[in-house]
């Protein structure tokens, strides 16, 4: 019995800490700049294809840490350059709030479509980081599970150290809240937005690298990545790493005791279920400040 | 025509508004002043419905604790801000339209629109964009379309603050002139002396929450423990 | 130190500042009087950077800095010390204020200075761990003139800074600008509500409708019947 | 407004004397009035009433559903059904608005997006089968609408294209007239500010509801008119691929610019149409154009339009 | 371009179902070509029209029907899943003969409802149902003793997959074993951990799984191999997705799996068929999927029927002749039943496979039940 519920529980936590990876960059973005990025799973892709394209593409030599190593910055650039491209120039339009998201939408719906000519409508696989399983009797727990939950753990950990520990995470808040008065104070505002999403984009390519190798890389894959991460990004609250990381670990285990108990169809509804009482609740969402 | 019985307004630990009661009358004009951060514009959110509180709060013998900030607008209960507010979408006359249109019960009445914008000097501001009108204007656009709603009682949330002399001179003769020629009675915060003394029949000083004086202007303000917490030294030598 | 010749500023198609040529000395006060949006605060901004349509020449210590962005400026030692306060809402009094030495000439001094301002407005040590968007009125304000002092800047723009406060503490912020301009900093002030501002001002400077129409010492101010009956009134 | 509104529905009426005789275009016309009620709608509550609903495309398919379940299972005339299936939807929209009222922006629109992801396995799963919605086969045979003995099926295309323009028309007027009284006002107002609006009597509360419900019953109505005039129903419109084209519309046409979303209808199914020929391309074209049309036509076509005519434009951003 | 002879080809270019797409493209492509290539069909060169069904929303299928056969008049019409349902009503209005592969009892059903208005319809593959029957025939049939009479079944939640999914329980039922799980999922699953336990708990003899996608078939496997029961793992007709194979080689060997209306491999039946095979790999570079020679094969069965006629635009005659006289295909004779349904069977089996060295590998067809050739089921390693 016991052994069974640790069973569902390690599902869960794997769950969650592969959402928590995912979420944190979007809740970045939104809490810093109040933009709500609807290609937030097209750049997860992105992060997967780059890896697809190094490893089985040119075979790259050194693995998944040269991947890293050329991965990571031209996500940062990519992300950095769109934000100064496409999301910058609307800050001081009316209704900017809709217009980023639909600017984001269809960048998604382009990226998405740009994967599926450039490589085709399937899926492409990647080597695992590590192989194997931690066997402990009855259960067994995948190392490439652990890799990932220590990963995005201490990595949102570390991040979230950095937001309330360090001037620049001061900044970076700052710029979230008053971007005019971040400027009086001497904090760059446009390089604030700018680098917070670029970094967002890095977070989350990193997950689509991390992840990729579980569940594949296809166009449109994206799609889940990014609801998955807006439902706990409200749930944790819009803009709280902290909230973030409790909601993706709370959502993971609902999402596996749910599956366990009634069935994988009823994780849909019982993620809204316990959103929508949340927000009822806490508008603001478990730990958050107001979107 | 308002009366406050025993007010407390609690944030966490902080006690804002601490057992205040106070009483204003039909066609006064009623002045609260006070330190900074005495729990003045709490006052004005307990009234309006923007905070629950303990206390009673009876509006001509109505009680009207517990009720939504619209419902009290409805009522006849107008105000304006402290830190000024504008619809950045709408022009002026369109922002005085709203307080007619949804504040007044008797519904919109476009010669009322345009006899405010007149009594305020606003004409040529009329198609302006609330949004880039000036302290002065934003503040003066907050009265407007508090009258609109045709309001039994104004309450004014330091008016003054940023204008000079000439300008506050000009902003005491329209408060006189809502109090006399509308028949509208006024409760106003303000930090200005000269303001208090000369529009107020009668002045409540609040400290911490709490009432430490009221009364006919003149001998409130000479109060010690008001000269004190309040207007310091110079000031009372200045006047 | 600081000068602008023929400064020019727009909001879109609305022409606000029209040829304004003013300057500061080292270590003095100017004020700058005139009538509710006639461009008081949009001079302030434009010298500080927080104006997108300028023309003119801005020189600060003989350097130009025309079109230099707010946030350089403060690197620099120039500060704009907002009318509408601008603080950090979701943030506490202290992250505010700590934020006040962002820049880096203002970095070692933070903790000096932070003990300074807290001495100089006790109710904002009490409220130390408060968030700003509570705050009261007057209560901002002090936050908003403290974390600007944080700032440790050369050159400050002081955008009525008795606004909203009570009786005796507008007098203490009086008192406050002078010693800190005894301090050797310079200070450039719009002020409607100080009386004494004629005793605080070294220079004063008139602006209606965006243009200069007075520009004198404090005492020839005093002189001047127009600007005595508008201004030195309260 | 209503002139731009006039000559758009005036120029839409004469196409079936040019292409009346051809089911495919008369088929790209009919859907053209449908989704531009349904992106009206959009913009009524997103661009006016400033509330991110993105529940849309999940209204129009309760709407579409509910009539078909309606007149298939109580045998209600389709005429009288459609109204019932904009009942239904409005009741929905408020039940959905009413959680929505305390929370802001992304919040409300993942409410209401949510909305949209729950119904598909809902449709599909034992609730849906046991109300009658086929499961995830579908409903494969619902009636016409069927006027004084004239059934409008798919195959007389220029009744149902005549029957659509009336709907169309109407609700775009009930659109205009909403967004011309007092109703428009309040909207922006509360957008700028609520406490100031309060303060002057506005209910955020009443007028929010009253929004949520007035554009899921028009949407849901227009759904149930799409229901018997296709005679089949899927879970196959929830992808993404509708609500994307939807929100293309609005960027074509202009957030909060209506009668915008009607041109921006009209552009969007016939460029969808003419890129359709080009498989994967034509979704990339597309992103790619939404992308440009947002930073370079701030306010979609009507922007242009009024730029290139000079009209007037109502200041909504705080400049001089 | 008078003389060319139109035929339309709808089929899912973008969205969610891009792939099967391609799939009916790949045969239909080599059809025309040949075709073509030797004179074309009474002297007139194909002409292929496309049309992007998209995600077969209602009105998008009913869209494709009036762009195809009402304004670019063409002479037939070649899906592959087309519409379940939806695409009969859509076509039944028109008159050109039309090949599905919608494998769905709805589409019939709907058919049946007016065989007349709806007698240029034809189906490629025979029904779920009947699909699902076949496994169950094969799975009971295997040369393997199973270690106990339980069953997990997972689908998805679309018509196929609940589809079979019903049909597999009630047949199980029947035959006195525990349906120890059932469950619908959303396509998408990649996290199986709840269900995983529940197998687990419960170890089936048999699993079976319907989800036609790869990424969830294959990380069901994955994450089942972690710690595998002794479960026969049956995937149905989800073996299709060549990623499955591609992506996974020789890690999959012990799968078993179905397809209908499909090309024995990895030696075709005869040596027509197996020249088609080397063909299709020649062209496309890989071995054929399932779909791609259903498609080819109603390309080439309606291009026999015209020749027979003597009229393209003569549609009622050219179906009277698909519907009486049938098609001979590389494995031998296709015919039709009154539902106008390509029964399974005949020189048309379904075709059971098991992952056998990385490849399908046919071990069975049916019905009736039959080894094929001299391919052998192998316990597959978890089991042993
Ligand atoms: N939401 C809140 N949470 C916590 N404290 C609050 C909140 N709102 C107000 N306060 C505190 O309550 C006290 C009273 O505030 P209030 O705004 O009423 O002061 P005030 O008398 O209007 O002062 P001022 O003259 O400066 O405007 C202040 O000390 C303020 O910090
Ligand atoms: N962001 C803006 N956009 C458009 N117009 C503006 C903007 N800011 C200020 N204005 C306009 O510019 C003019 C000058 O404003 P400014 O704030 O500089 O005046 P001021 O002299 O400081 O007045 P106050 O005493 O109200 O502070 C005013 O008419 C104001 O309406
Ligand atoms: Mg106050
Ligand atoms: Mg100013």
């Amino acid at each position: 019995m016991l052994i069974e519920y640790a069973d569902v529980f390690i599902s869960g936590l794997t769950n969650g800490s592969v959402y928590a990876l995912m979420a944190v960059g979007l809740t970045l973005v939104y809490g810093v700049s109040k933009a709500f990025n609807f290609a937030y799973g097209s750049f997860y892709s992105l992060g997967g294809y780059l890896a697809w394209v190094l490893l089985a593409g040119i075979g790259i030599w050194g693995g998944y840490i040269s991947v890293f190593i050329i991965a990571l910055p031209l996500l940062m650039a990519f992300g950095y350059v769109t934000e100064k491209l496409i999301v910058a120039p609307l800050r001081s339009r009316s209704d900017w709030e809709i217009k980023v998201m639909m600017i984001t939408l269809g960048l998604a719906l382009f990226m998405d479509n740009f994967y599926q000519v450039a490589f085709g409508s399937r899926m492409k696989s990647l080597p695992p980081i590590v192989d194997g399983v931690w066997d402990l009797g009855d259960i067994v727990i995948s190392y490439q599970d652990i890799v990932i939950l220590v990963l995005s753990v201490s990595g949102i950990l570390a991040f979230r150290w950095i937001l309330n520990n360090t001037r620049i995470g001061m900044a970076v808040r700052a710029v979230a809240q008053n971007p005019e008065g971040a400027r009086i104070v001497g904090i760059p505002k446009d390089r604030v937005f700018a680098a917070t999403f670029a970094i967002s984009t890095v977070m989350v390519g990193a997950g689509g690298v991390l992840l990729a190798q579980k569940y594949f890389v296809s166009p449109t894959g994206g799609w889940d990545i990014l609801v998955k991460s807006w439902v706990i990004t409200a749930f944790g609250g819009m803009g709280s790493i902290q909230g973030g990381l409790y909601a993706a670990f709370i959502l993971g285990m609902l999402e596996a005791f749910v599956g366990y108990w009634f069935g994988m169809t009823w994780v849909l509804f019982a993620l809204f279920a316990v959103l929508l009482a949340t927000l009822a609740v806490r508008p603001q969402g478990l730990m958050g400040k107001w979107g | 025509m308002l009366e406050a019985i025993h007010l407390t307004k609690k944030f966490g630990e902080l006690v804002a508004v601490n057992d205040l009661s106070f009483k204003v009358d039909e066609n006064q004009i009623f002045g609260i002043a006070g330190p900074n951060g005495a729990g003045k514009s709490t006052v004005y959110n307990l009234i309006t419905g923007f905070y629950p509180f303990e206390g009673k709060l009876l509006f001509n013998g109505k009680n009207i604790a517990g009720k939504k900030p619209h419902q009290i607008a409805k009522m006849g209960i107008a105000r304006t801000f402290q830190v000024p507010r504008t619809f950045p979408s709408l022009t002026v006359e369109e922002a005085l339209s709203v307080g007619s249109r949804f504040g007044d019960d008797k519904g919109f009445d476009s010669e009322y629109v345009d006899f405010l914008l007149h009594f305020l000097d606003f004409e040529e501001e009329r198609s302006r964009n609330t949004g880039a009108l000036d302290l002065l204007g934003k503040k003066k656009l907050m009265m407007g379309a508090a009258l609109a709603t045709r309001p039994k009682l104004l309450m004014l949330d330091e008016p003054m603050a940023g204008s000079n002399a000439h300008e506050i001179q000009e902003l005491m003769d329209f408060i006189r002139r809502i109090n006399e020629e509308m028949g509208v009675t006024i409760i106003i915060i303000e930090h200005f002396m000269k303001v208090l003394t000369e529009l107020t029949e009668t002045l409540l000083i609040i400290e911490s929450g709490a009432k430490i004086a009221s009364g006919d202007p003149e001998k409130v303000t000479s109060n010690e423990q008001v000269v004190e917490c309040y207007l310091g030294d110079a000031y009372a030598s200045d006047n | 130190m600081l000068q602008t010749t023929e400064l020019n500023a727009f909001y879109g198609q609305f022409h606000v500042l029209h040829d304004v040529s003013i300057h500061v000395r080292e270590q003095e006060v100017a004020a700058i009087l005139g009538p509710n949006g006639h461009g008081k605060s949009t001079l302030l901004k434009s010298i500080c950077g927080l104006v997108d349509q300028v023309q003119g020449a801005i020189s600060y210590k003989g350097r130009d800095i025309t079109g230099r962005p707010a946030e350089k400026l403060v690197n620099d030692g120039v500060i704009y010390i907002a009318e509408n306060r601008e603080l950090f809402p979701e943030m506490s009094v202290l992250e505010n204020l700590k934020l006040g030495a962002y820049s880096k000439n203002a970095r070692p001094f933070e903790k000096k200075n932070l003990a300074k301002v807290l001495e100089l407005f006790p109710r904002l040590e009490e409220r130390k761990k408060q968030l700003a968007s509570t705050l009261s009125g007057g209560e901002a304000r002090m936050l908003a003139i403290a974390r600007g002092l944080m700032s440790n800047a050369d050159f400050m723009c002081i955008d009525e800074p008795s606004l909203g406060l009570q009786p005796n503490l507008r007098v203490e912020v009086f008192n406050i600008i002078k010693e800190i301009n005894k301090q050797g900093k310079s200070i450039l002030l719009v002020e409607q509500n100080i009386p004494q501002i004629a005793e605080l001002a070294d220079r004063i400077y008139m602006l209606e409708e965006g243009r200069i129409t007075f520009e004198g010492t404090a005492q020839e101010a005093g002189e001047n019947e127009h600007l005595k009956e508008i201004f030195l009134g309260m | 407004m209503g002139g731009l509104m006039a000559i758009i529905y005036g120029g839409l009426a004469i196409m079936p004397l040019f292409v009346g005789g051809v089911d495919y275009m008369m088929h790209i016309l009919i859907m053209i009035l449908i989704w531009a009620v349904v992106a009206s709608c959009w913009d009524l509550i997103m661009g006016f009433a400033g509330i991110f609903s993105f529940g849309q495309v999940a209204f129009f398919v309760i709407g579409a559903y509910a009539s078909a379940i309606v007149s298939n299972k109580f045998g209600i005339p389709p005429f009288f059904s459609i109204f019932i299936a904009g009942g239904i939807a409005a009741i929905l929209g408020v039940l959905v608005g009413l959680p929505c009222l305390r929370l802001k922006g992304a919040y409300v629109a993942l409410v209401t997006f949510a909305v949209h992801m729950i119904l598909e396995p809902f449709l599909k799963g034992h609730m849906g089968r046991a109300i009658g919605t086929g499961g995830s086969r579908g409903i494969l045979t619902i009636p016409p609408i069927n006027i004084f003995g004239y059934a409008f099926t798919p195959d007389n295309k220029v009744a149902v294209f005549y029957l659509t323009l009336v709907l169309a028309v109407i609700c775009s007027v009930i659109i205009l007239m909403v967004i011309r009284s007092f109703w428009g006002t309040a909207f922006l107002a509360l957008k700028d500010s609520e406490d100031f609006s309060a303060s002057l009597g506005v209910s955020a509360f009443k007028y929010k509801l009253a929004v949520f419900a007035l554009t899921s019953f028009l949407t849901g109505m227009v759904g149930g008119f799409y229901a018997h005039y296709v005679g089949m129903l899927s879970t196959r419109m929830l992808g993404i691929d509708l609500f994307v084209t939807l929100m293309i519309m609005l960027v074509i046409g202009g957030i909060g610019q209506f009668p915008g979303a009607i041109l921006g209808a009209i552009v969007t199914v016939t460029l969808n149409e003419m890129l359709s020929p080009l498989g994967p391309y034509r979704p990339l074209i597309l992103g790619g154009l939404v992308v440009v049309l947002v930073l370079l036509l701030p306010d979609g076509v009507i922007g242009l339009l009024r730029r290139i005519f000079g009209g007037k434009r109502k200041t909504r951003e705080a400049e001089a | 371009a008078a003389d060319t002879i139109k035929v339309g080809v709808p089929l899912a270019m973008t969205g969610a179902y891009t792939d099967t797409g391609d799939n009916y493209w790949k045969g239909i492509k080599i059809a025309i070509d040949e075709i073509n290539a030797s004179g074309g069909l009474l002297g007139k060169q194909l002409e292929p029209v496309r049309f992007d069904t998209q995600e077969f929303a209602p009105e998008r299928v009913m869209q494709g029907a009036d762009y195809l056969c009402g304004k670019m008049k063409v002479d037939s019409v070649h899906a592959g899943w087309a519409g379940w349902g939806q695409d009969v009503r859509a076509y039944g209005k028109y008159t050109a003969p039309f090949f599905a592969d919608d494998g769905s009892q709805s589409a019939v059903d709907v058919f049946n409802q007016d065989p007349k208005k709806y007698s240029n319809i034809y189906q490629l593959t025979d029904t779920d149902i009947n699909q699902a029957s076949s496994m169950f025939r094969v799975l009971m049939a295997l040369p393997y003793e199973y270690p106990n009479k339980k069953v997990a079944i997972i689908t998805a939640d679309d018509a196929w997959g609940t589809g079979v999914g019903e049909t597999l329980a009630k047949n199980f039922k029947k035959e006195g074993w525990k349906v120890a799980l059932h469950e619908e999922v959303p396509y998408g699953t990649r996290e199986w951990g709840p269900i995983l336990t529940r197998i687990r708990k419960a170890k089936p003899a048999i699993i079976h799984l319907e989800i036609v996608s790869a990424q969830e078939v294959i990380t069901f496997f994955r994450q089942f191999m972690e710690s595998p029961t002794k479960s026969i793992l049956s995937y149905g007709y989800s073996i299709v997705p060549r990623e499955v194979v591609q992506t996974m080689g020789t890690e999959a060997d012990g799968i078993i799996g179905e397809v209908p209306t499909a090309m024995p491999t990895p030696i075709a039946p005869t040596p027509e068929a197996q020249a088609w095979v080397e063909n299709f790999k020649k062209i496309w570079g890989h071995q054929p999927q399932a779909g791609s020679w259903a498609a080819y094969s109603g390309v080439k069965a309606w291009a026999a029927a015209v020749e027979a006629v003597g009229d393209a635009k003569d549609h009622a005659a050219v179906c009277k002749y698909i519907s009486t006289k049938g098609y001979k295909g590389e494995t031998g004779w296709w015919k039709w039943d009154e539902s106008n349904v390509m029964r399974a069977g005949g020189d048309v089996p379904i075709g059971h496979y098991q992952v056998q060295g990385g490849e399908l590998v046919t071990i069975f067809t049916d019905p009736p039940v039959k080894p094929y050739k001299d391919f052998k089921f192998q316990t597959p390693r978890w089991c042993k």
